[in-house]
C-alpha cells in the first residue's frame, strides 16, 4: 500500500543523515591542508617555451578565438628571422571560466594549464594578468615539443633555405 | 490598585479604538484594533475572567483579526482606500452622535436613580474547571446549537468562495 | 463469563459493515470479504461461547436509549433458549453464505457495498432477534428492510432489479404499517415496550382487544414473511444475487414474521380467533405457494414459492400452538433452503448464467457432488421420509390433527395435500435440472471451490436436522421443545400415529410418482392458460395493479390537479400578486445603499433609548 | 471593590458607540466589519462585567458563545467581502447598490 | 527585607536570568544547527571564528550590527519598524510560563522554578502563538513587496492552519492533566509522559509546532528558490537579526513546550529537574536541526491539504477518543 511506501520514505532519510553525521567530513581544511590536485586540473594559464628556451607562442590567435569568455587578448609581431611572436599577450583571469578550450585550440603547445587556482584578488585590476607574468621558463607538459623544428622560423627565403630550416625533401629519392 | 489600572485600560482600549476607526489604512486599524482588543483582555482578566481574557487574544486577537488581515493583504487594498475618499455628512455621523449621547445618558442616569449608591464589582475569580462544568452543563443544547452554526458557517463560507462563484462572477464582469 | 459479550454479537457485524461501507471500495477486495466473513464468522463464536448463558434466559442492558414521559426503550438484550436457537442459526447460515458469496461474488464490482450490506443485515437480523424491547426489535424490523432493499436492488442499473427492490420494500412497508399500529397500541394499553412485560401482563388486556391487536402482528409477520395476501414481493426479489436469496429470502428474514409470532406467542395465544386466523393463513398460503411452484419456470423462482409455502407450514404450526415444531421446522427449512439457493446459484453458473430450468438439464453428469448435496436438499423439502423436512413437517400436522376441531381438520387436508404437491414440484425441479440431455446453449461457468465446499454442512444440518426435534415415538426425546420449554404435543394412539406417517409417506410417494414420469425425459411442455395462471402466482399482481394501484393513481392525480394546482396555486399565487403590487410603492424606501438601511437602524435604536430615557425621567 | 459597575457601563457604551460609528460612516466594507466587532466586544465586556458583579459565571458563557457566532459571522462576511470584491475590484458599500427597488 | 521586595527581586532575577540564558541558546543554537547540519552534510561548519567556530555567534552579532539599516522607500515605515520587535518580543514572553525545573527553596522560600505560574498556562501559550503571526505579516506586508507580501500571505495561512491542529493535540493534554497550569501538567507526568500516554497527540503537536516555526519541510513563507527570503526580504542588519534571533527563540520554546507537554517536562530520574529539562529541550532541537537536515520542502497545496485534510481529522478523532479512553477508564 502506498501509506507504508510513503512513511517509510518519511523515516528512512532520518536514518542516512544520522549516519552521515558520524562519518568522516570531505571538506579539506585549506589554507592549512591542501587538496591533492588532479594533474588533469584546469588552472591558471600559462605559455611555456619550446625545449631551446624560445617562447612557443606564435601569435596565430586561435587561443583568443576559441575563448569563449574573450579573456585572452594579444599583438601579434615578427621578429628580423621571420619568427612569428607576440608583442603582447594579456589574459584577463577575473573572466576566464578555466574551460581549457584554448590548450586544445594551441598548435605550438604554448599556452598549457597547471594546477594553480590561487586567483584570489583584492584588486580586480591584479587579475589581468601580462605576457611578462605568463611565461615561464619551462618546457610544460610537453618537453620535447618544437614547433619550429617542424615547421620552420618564418617565410623569408625559398624553401629549405630560411633559418633553421631542412633541405626540402626530393620526392623522387624516395622512389625504390 | 485594581481600580487605577482598571481605568488605564478602558482610557487604552477607548483611545485605540478610536484611533482604529478613524485610520485610512485599514492594516493600520487592525493594529489599533488588537491593541484595543489586548486591553480589553486584560480587562477581563481584572473582572475574574481569565479563560475569556485568553480566549479573547486567542480568537479574537489570533484569529479574527489575523483573518482580516489576510483578506486585507489577499485583496491588495491600497493604502489609499479607494472607499473613503469623501468626509462623511451629517446624515451618517448625526445618528451615531445622538444615540452615543442617548446611551451614555441612559448609563449616567442609572447611576442617578441607583438609591444604593453605585454598586461595586467586588473581586471575584471563575476558576476555569466552574467555567467548563456551567458551559457543558447548562448551556450543552446551546454548544450544540452553536456548533452547527459554525458549521453551516463553515459551509457558507466554502460555497460563497468557491470557484463556481468566481466564474459566474467573471461572467457578470 | 460478562453477559456483555452478548452485545459483540451485534455489534461485530455492525463494526464490518460500517468499516466496509466507509472504507471498503479502498481496500482490496480479498480483504473486504475476508472481513465481513469475519465479522460474521466471530459472532457465530461468540454465539457458541455464550450458549450457557441461555438456558436460565440472560437479559443485559447496555444504555438506556429512549426515555422520555413513560416510554423507556433500552439498548438492550434479552437471550433464552429461543433467541439463542435462533441466533445460532442466523450466524451459523450467514457465515456460510458470507463464505459462499465471496466465491460467487467474485468478480462483480461493488464489492465492498455488497458486504457492507450483507454485514449490515445480519446485524439487524441478530437485533430483531436479541432485541428486549419492541422498539429495539423495529429498528431490526426496518433495519432488515432496508438491507434487503439495497440487496435485491444490487445490480440496480437494470431497472426491472431496482424495481423489484421498491416492490418488496414497499409490500414489507405494508406489513410494518400494522406492525406499527400494534407496537403503539400495546403500548398505550401497557405502558411498556419490554416484551418479557407484555408478555407476562398479557392477560390483564381487554379480550375484545386482543384479537385485533394478533390480527396487527400477524398483518406485520404476514408482511415480513411473504404471506397472504402480503407474498406478491417475494419471487421478484429474485432479482438479487443468490446469495442473497439464499440469505436473506430463504434462511433469516422471511422467518421473522414467524418468529415475531413465537416471541409473543404467551399474548398470540390468548386469541382464539387469532391463532385460527393465523393457521389459516398460513395453511392457504402453502397451498398457494406450492401451487405456483409447480408451473415456474425460474429456478430461484420455484424455490421463493417454496420458501413461501414452507413458511406456511411454520405459521400453521404457530397458529395451532406448538412453537417448537413451527421453530424446528424454521430450522431445518433455513439449512436445507439456504442448501436449495446456494446450490442453484452453483447451478447458475454451471448452465452459464441460465436460469431457465427448461433450459438446464443433464447436469448430473457436470458436477456429480453438486447433484447429490442438491439431492439431499430435494428430499428435505420434499418430505422424503427420514430426512430432517419430514420430521419437521410431520410434526407440524401432527400438531394440527391433535387440535382436532372441524376447521383445524380442514387446515390439516390442505397441509397434506400440500405435502404431497410439494414432493411433486420438488423432484420436477430435480428431474428438470439434473437429468435428461442438456437443452441449454450456453456455456458453462467455471465453478469456484467455495461455491460447493459450503454446501456440504448445510446438508448435514438439514438431513440430520429432524433429529433434534426426534419425538418420543421414534424414540427421540424432543430435544428441542424441551429447550424452549414449550409444552409436549399430545400423546396419540400407536395406529394413529403410524398411520399418520404412512399417509405423510404416502404423498410423498404419490408427489414424486408423477414427477418422476412426466420429467424424467423432458423434452418441451405445452403452453396452456391454466398453466400460464400459475405461472403468474394466479395474476395476484395483475390484481393488485387493478384493485389497489389504480384507484391510488387516480386519487393522485384528482388531488394534484383539483387541490394543488386549482386551490393552493391560486392563493398562493393571488396573494403573490397582490403582494408585489403592493411592493411597487415600498421599492421607493429600498436605495440599495447599505448605509442608508444601517442609519434606519440607528433612527429606531435613538427612538427606542429616548424613549426609555424619557420613561425614566419623567 | 473595583469600580462601580456604571463605570464599566459607561466604557462598554463608549466602546460601542465608536464601533456603530466605524459601522455607520465608514464606507469600506471591511471597516463596517470591524465596527461590528467594536460593538460585540462591547457587548462582551458588559458581560464579563455583569457576571463578576453577581459573582456567576453564566455571563461569561454567553461571551464564549458570542465569540463562537462572532467567528461563524466573520468567516461569512469576509467571504462574501472577497467575492464582492471580485466581482466589482472595489470594496466600497455605496458600489453594491443591486438591491436598488 | 520585606516580603513583597523578595519576591520583586526574585522575579527580576529569574527574569533576568531567563532572558541571558534564552538569548544565548539561541545565538548558539544557530552555531549548533550551521554545524550540525554540516556534519550531515559531510562537512564541518562554521570552524574559524574562535575555537571549533564557538565565536561565530559574536561575530555574526557584530557583522548584523554593523551593516547597514535599510528601509525600503514605499515601505509603511512605522510597522516596518515594529514588526522585528513584535516577533522577537512575542516569542520571548511565551517562556513567562514554562517551568523548568522543580520548586527550589531560597532564603526559607519556595520558589517555583517558573518566571509566572499562570494557572492558564496552556491558554497563554497558545494566545501568544497565536499572536506570533502578526510578527510575520506585517513585516511582510509593510516592506511593499511582492516576494515579501506573498511569503507573509503563505505564513499567515500556514500558521493559522496548524495553530489549530497544535489547540486541538493539546486539548488531551489538559484532559489528562486536569489542568490549564503548565506546572500540573508537569506534575501529572511524574510517572509516564504523556508522549507514551499518547502518542497520536504527541505526533500531530510535533508536527504543528515544526509547522509553526516555520522551518523545513513547513518553511514555505520564506521558501528561498521561491521568494527570496519570503516575508523578510527586505529586511538588513539587526531588523533582520531580530527575526532571525525571534525563529530561533521560538524554536527553544516550542522546544520546551514539547517537553513540558509531552516528555515529562523537568521529571526524570539522578538528575536535578533542571538538567533534564535542559536536556529535553536540547534534544528536541536537535530533532528540529535532524529534520531540517533531512526533510525536503512541501509544496504549498500539499501544505494545506496535509493541515486540513489530514492533521486536523486526526486531532479531532484524538479528542474524541481520549475522551472516550478517559470515560472508560472512570467507569
Amino acid at each position: 500500500m502506498n501509506i507504508w511506501r510513503d512513511i517509510k520514505g518519511t523515516i528512512q532519510p532520518f536514518w542516512i543523515t544520522l549516519r552521515n553525521m558520524f562519518r568522516p567530513t570531505v571538506t579539506i581544511q585549506y589554507p592549512e591542508q591542501r587538496a591533492e590536485i588532479s594533474p588533469r586540473y584546469r588552472g591558471r594559464l600559462i605559455l611555456t617555451r619550446d625545449p631551446d628556451g624560445q617562447e612557443r607562442c606564435v601569435a596565430c590567435h586561435l587561443c583568443s578565438a576559441a575563448c569563449p569568455v574573450d579573456c585572452i587578448s594579444m599583438q601579434a609581431t615578427e621578429g628580423e628571422d621571420g619568427r612569428r611572436y607576440a608583442a603582447w599577450f594579456r589574459i584577463n583571469f577575473s573572466r576566464c571560466i578555466f574551460c581549457g578550450l584554448c590548450t586544445e585550440a594551441c598548435p605550438t603547445l604554448a599556452i598549457q594549464v597547471t594546477g594553480d587556482f590561487e586567483l584570489a584578488n583584492r584588486n580586480p585590476l591584479e587579475t589581468v594578468w601580462e605576457k611578462e607574468e605568463l611565461l615561464v621558463d619551462h618546457c610544460g607538459q610537453e618537453p620535447d615539443y618544437n614547433f619550429y623544428r617542424h615547421a620552420g622560423i618564418g617565410v623569408v627565403a625559398g624553401r629549405g633555405e630560411n633559418p633553421g630550416e631542412d633541405k626540402p625533401v626530393d620526392v623522387r629519392d624516395l622512389m625504390p | 490598585m485594581a481600580t487605577y489600572i482598571f481605568y488605564i485600560l478602558g482610557i487604552i482600549a477607548v483611545v485605540a479604538t478610536a484611533m482604529a476607526i478613524t485610520r485610512r489604512n485599514p492594516v493600520h486599524s487592525i493594529i489599533y484594533l488588537v491593541n484595543s482588543f489586548f486591553a480589553l483582555a486584560m480587562l477581563f482578566y481584572l473582572l475574574g475572567a481569565p479563560l475569556v481574557a485568553a480566549w479573547e487574544v486567542i480568537i479574537y486577537a489570533g484569529a479574527i483579526m489575523v483573518l482580516f488581515l489576510f483578506i486585507i493583504m489577499m485583496l491588495e487594498l491600497s493604502p489609499g482606500e479607494r472607499a473613503d475618499r469623501q468626509g462623511p455628512g451629517p446624515l451618517q455621523w448625526l445618528p451615531v452622535l445622538l444615540l452615543g449621547a442617548a446611551l451614555i445618558g441612559c448609563t449616567l442616569l442609572l447611576l442617578k436613580l441607583d438609591p444604593a449608591g453605585s454598586q461595586n464589582i467586588p473581586t471575584w475569580y471563575a476558576s476555569p474547571r466552574d467555567f467548563g462544568y456551567v458551559l457543558f452543563h447548562e448551556y450543552a443544547l446551546a454548544i450544540e446549537i452553536v456548533s452547527f452554526q459554525l458549521l453551516f458557517a463553515a459551509v457558507g463560507a466554502f460555497y460563497v468562495g468557491r470557484a463556481g462563484g468566481r466564474k459566474e462572477a467573471g461572467g457578470i464582469k | 463469563m460478562d453477559s456483555r459479550l452478548l452485545f459483540l454479537l451485534i455489534l461485530l457485524p455492525l463494526t464490518g459493515g460500517v468499516f466496509n461501507a466507509c472504507f471498503g471500495c479502498r481496500l482490496p477486495r480479498a480483504l473486504v470479504a475476508l472481513l465481513a466473513i469475519g465479522a460474521i464468522v466471530g459472532s457465530f463464536g461468540v454465539t457458541l461461547l455464550c450458549w450457557p448463558l441461555a438456558a436460565e434466559g440472560t437479559q443485559v442492558t447496555l444504555f438506556t436509549w429512549l426515555a422520555s414521559a413513560g416510554l423507556k426503550a433500552d439498548i438492550g438484550l434479552f437471550f433464552d433458549p429461543l433467541a439463542a436457537t435462533m441466533t445460532l442459526m442466523v450466524t451459523g447460515v450467514a457465515s456460510l453464505i458470507h463464505i459462499y458469496a465471496a466465491g460467487y461474488m467474485e468478480h462483480e464490482e461493488d464489492q465492498a457495498r455488497f458486504f457492507a450490506l450483507l454485514n449490515l443485515f445480519v446485524c439487524a437480523m441478530l437485533c430483531i432477534i436479541l432485541a428486549d424491547n419492541l422498539l429495539l426489535l423495529f429498528l431490526g424490523w426496518e433495519g432488515v428492510g432496508v438491507c434487503s432493499y439495497g440487496l435485491i436492488g444490487f445490480w440496480y442499473a437494470k431497472s426491472e432489479n431496482a424495481l423489484a427492490g421498491r416492490k418488496a420494500f414497499i409490500v414489507t412497508r405494508i406489513g410494518d404499517l400494522f406492525f406499527t399500529i400494534a407496537l403503539l397500541w400495546l403500548f398505550s394499553l401497557l405502558g411498556t415496550v419490554n416484551i418479557a412485560e407484555i408478555n407476562q401482563r398479557a392477560t390483564e388486556l381487554d379480550p375484545v382487544l386482543l384479537t385485533p391487536l394478533v390480527l396487527l402482528l400477524l398483518g406485520g409477520a404476514c408482511g415480513k414473511s411473504a404471506q397472504f395476501p402480503l407474498m406478491t414481493w417475494l419471487p421478484d426479489a429474485m432479482a438479487g444475487p443468490t446469495p442473497v436469496s439464499a440469505l436473506i429470502h430463504a434462511a433469516t428474514m422471511v422467518t421473522a414474521g414467524v418468529y415475531l409470532l413465537c416471541r409473543l406467542f404467551p399474548l398470540v395465544s390468548l386469541s382464539a380467533t387469532g391463532m385460527a386466523v393465523i393457521a389459516a393463513v398460513g395453511a392457504l398460503t402453502a397451498l398457494y405457494a406450492a401451487s405456483c411452484a409447480v408451473a415456474q419456470r425460474e429456478i430461484k423462482r420455484v424455490l421463493a414459492y417454496s420458501t413461501m409455502s414452507q413458511i406456511g407450514y411454520m405459521f400453521l404450526a404457530v397458529g395451532v400452538g406448538s412453537v417448537a415444531a413451527a421453530i424446528d421446522h424454521l430450522l431445518v427449512h433455513a439449512f436445507f433452503k439456504a442448501l436449495l439457493f446456494m446450490g442453484a446459484g452453483a447451478l447458475i453458473h454451471l448452465a452459464g448464467g441460465e436460469n431457465d430450468i427448461y433450459k438446464m438439464g443433464g447436469l448430473k453428469q457436470k458436477s456429480p457432488l453438486l447433484f447429490w448435496l442438491f439431492l439431499i436438499g430435494i428430499l428435505c423439502l420434499a418430505g422424503a421420509p427420514l430426512s430432517g423436512g419430514f420430521f419437521s413437517m410431520a410434526a407440524i400436522v401432527f400438531a394440527a390433527f391433535t387440535r382436532g376441531d372441524g376447521f383445524l381438520a380442514c387446515l390439516w387436508g390442505i397441509g397434506v395435500f400440500t405435502a404431497g404437491l410439494t414432493s411433486f414440484y420438488s423432484f420436477r425441479l430435480l428431474y428438470l435440472v439434473f437429468f435428461g440431455s442438456y437443452r441449454g446453449k450456453k456455456t458453462a461457468h467455471r465453478l469456484s471451490p467455495l461455491l460447493i465446499w459450503t454446501l456440504p454442512p448445510l446438508a448435514l444440518f438439514g438431513l440430520f436436522g429432524g433429529l433434534f426435534n426426534l419425538p418420543h415415538f421414534y424414540g427421540g426425546h424432543e430435544l428441542l421443545g424441551a429447550w424452549l420449554g414449550s409444552t409436549p404435543a399430545k400423546e396419540l394412539p400407536l395406529v394413529t400415529e403410524l398411520g399418520l406417517l404412512v399417509l405423510m409417506s404416502l404423498f410423498f410417494v404419490a408427489g414424486w410418482l408423477p414427477a418422476h414420469l412426466l420429467y424424467r425425459n423432458f423434452e418441451v411442455e405445452a403452453e396452456s392458460s391454466w398453466r400460464r395462471f400459475l405461472l403468474q402466482g394466479w395474476r395476484f399482481d395483475a390484481l393488485y395493479e387493478w384493485l389497489v394501484l389504480r384507484p391510488y393513481r387516480f386519487t393522485a392525480r384528482f388531488c394534484f390537479i383539483a387541490g394543488d394546482k386549482g386551490l393552493i396555486d391560486g392563493v398562493v399565487e393571488g396573494l403573490g400578486r397582490t403582494l408585489l403590487h403592493w411592493g411597487g410603492y415600498m421599492r421607493q424606501l429600498a436605495t440599495g445603499q447599505l448605509s442608508f438601511y444601517l442609519q434606519g437602524f440607528a433612527w429606531g435604536l435613538l427612538l427606542m433609548v429616548g424613549w426609555l430615557l424619557l420613561k425614566a425621567v419623567v | 471593590m473595583i469600580v462601580p459597575f456604571e463605570h464599566l457601563l459607561v466604557l462598554a457604551s463608549l466602546l460601542f458607540f465608536l464601533g456603530l460609528m466605524a459601522v455607520l460612516v465608514r464606507r469600506n466594507l471591511i471597516m463596517i466589519l470591524i465596527g461590528v466587532e467594536i460593538m460585540l466586544n462591547a457587548a462582551g465586556l458588559v458581560l464579563v462585567g455583569a457576571s463578576a458583579l453577581w459573582q456567576q459565571v453564566d455571563g461569561q458563557v454567553l461571551v464564549i458563545f458570542l465569540m463562537a457566532l462572532t467567528s461563524a459571522e466573520v468567516s461569512i462576511s469576509l467571504a462574501m467581502v472577497v467575492y464582492l470584491n471580485h466581482r466589482k475590484q472595489t470594496v466600497d458599500v455605496r458600489a453594491f447598490n443591486e438591491l436598488r427597488g | 527585607m520585606p516580603e513583597w521586595l523578595l519576591i520583586t527581586l526574585l522575579i527580576l532575577a529569574k527574569l533576568g536570568l531567563v532572558f541571558f540564558v534564552l538569548l544565548t541558546l539561541a545565538a548558539y543554537l544557530v552555531l549548533a544547527e550551521r554545524k550540525i547540519l554540516g556534519r550531515m552534510q559531510l562537512r564541518p561548519g562554521p570552524n574559524r571564528v574562535g575555537p571549533f567556530g564557538l565565536m561565530q555567534p559574536l561575530a555574526d552579532v557584530i557583522k548584523l550590527l554593523t551593516k547597514e539599516d535599510f528601509i525600503p522607500d514605499q515601505a509603511d515605515k512605522w510597522l516596518f519598524m515594529l514588526a522585528p520587535g513584535l516577533a522577537a518580543v512575542t516569542a520571548l514572553l511565551t517562556f513567562a510560563v514554562v517551568p523548568f525545573g522543580p520548586p527550589l527553596t531560597l532564603f526559607g522560600h519556595e520558589v517555583p522554578l517558573v518566571v509566572c505560574d499562570l494557572n492558564i498556562g496552556v491558554l497563554f501559550f497558545l494566545g501568544l502563538s497565536s499572536l506570533a503571526v502578526y510578527g510575520m505579516t506585517l513585516g511582510g506586508w509593510a516592506s511593499n513587496s511582492k516576494y515579501a507580501l506573498l511569503g507573509a500571505i503563505r505564513g499567515l495561512s500556514q500558521l493559522i492552519s496548524y495553530e489549530l491542529s497544535m489547540g486541538l493535540a493539546l486539548v488531551p493534554v489538559v484532559m489528562l492533566a486536569r489542568s490549564f497550569s503548565l506546572n500540573d501538567i508537569v506534575m501529572a507526568q511524574a510517572d509516564v509522559p504523556f508522549a507514551l500516554v499518547n502518542p497520536l497527540a504527541f505526533l500531530i503537536f510535533l508536527i504543528s509546532i515544526v509547522a509553526e516555526s516555520k522551518r523545513i519541510p513547513f518553511d514555505l513563507p520564506e521558501a528561498e528558490n521561491e521568494l527570496v527570503a519570503g516575508f523578510h526580504t527586505e529586511y538588513s542588519g539587526m531588523r533582520f537579526g531580530l527575526f532571525f534571533v525571534g525563529e530561533y527563540i521560538n524554536l527553544i520554546i516550542l522546544g520546551s513546550m514539547l517537553t513540558v507537554f509531552f516528555l515529562g517536562g523537568w521529571m526524570g530520574p539522578f538528575l536535578p529537574g533542571i538538567v533534564w529539562f535542559s536536556i529535553k529541550v536540547l534534544l528536541v532541537c536537535f530533532f528540529f536541526i535532524w529534520v531540517r537536515g533531512t526533510l525536503p520542502r512541501l509544496r504549498y497545496d500539499q501544505l494545506m491539504h496535509f493541515g486540513w485534510k489530514i492533521l486536523l481529522p486526526l486531532s479531532l478523532l484524538n479528542v474524541i477518543l481520549t475522551g472516550a479512553f478517559l470515560l472508560w477508564r472512570q467507569g
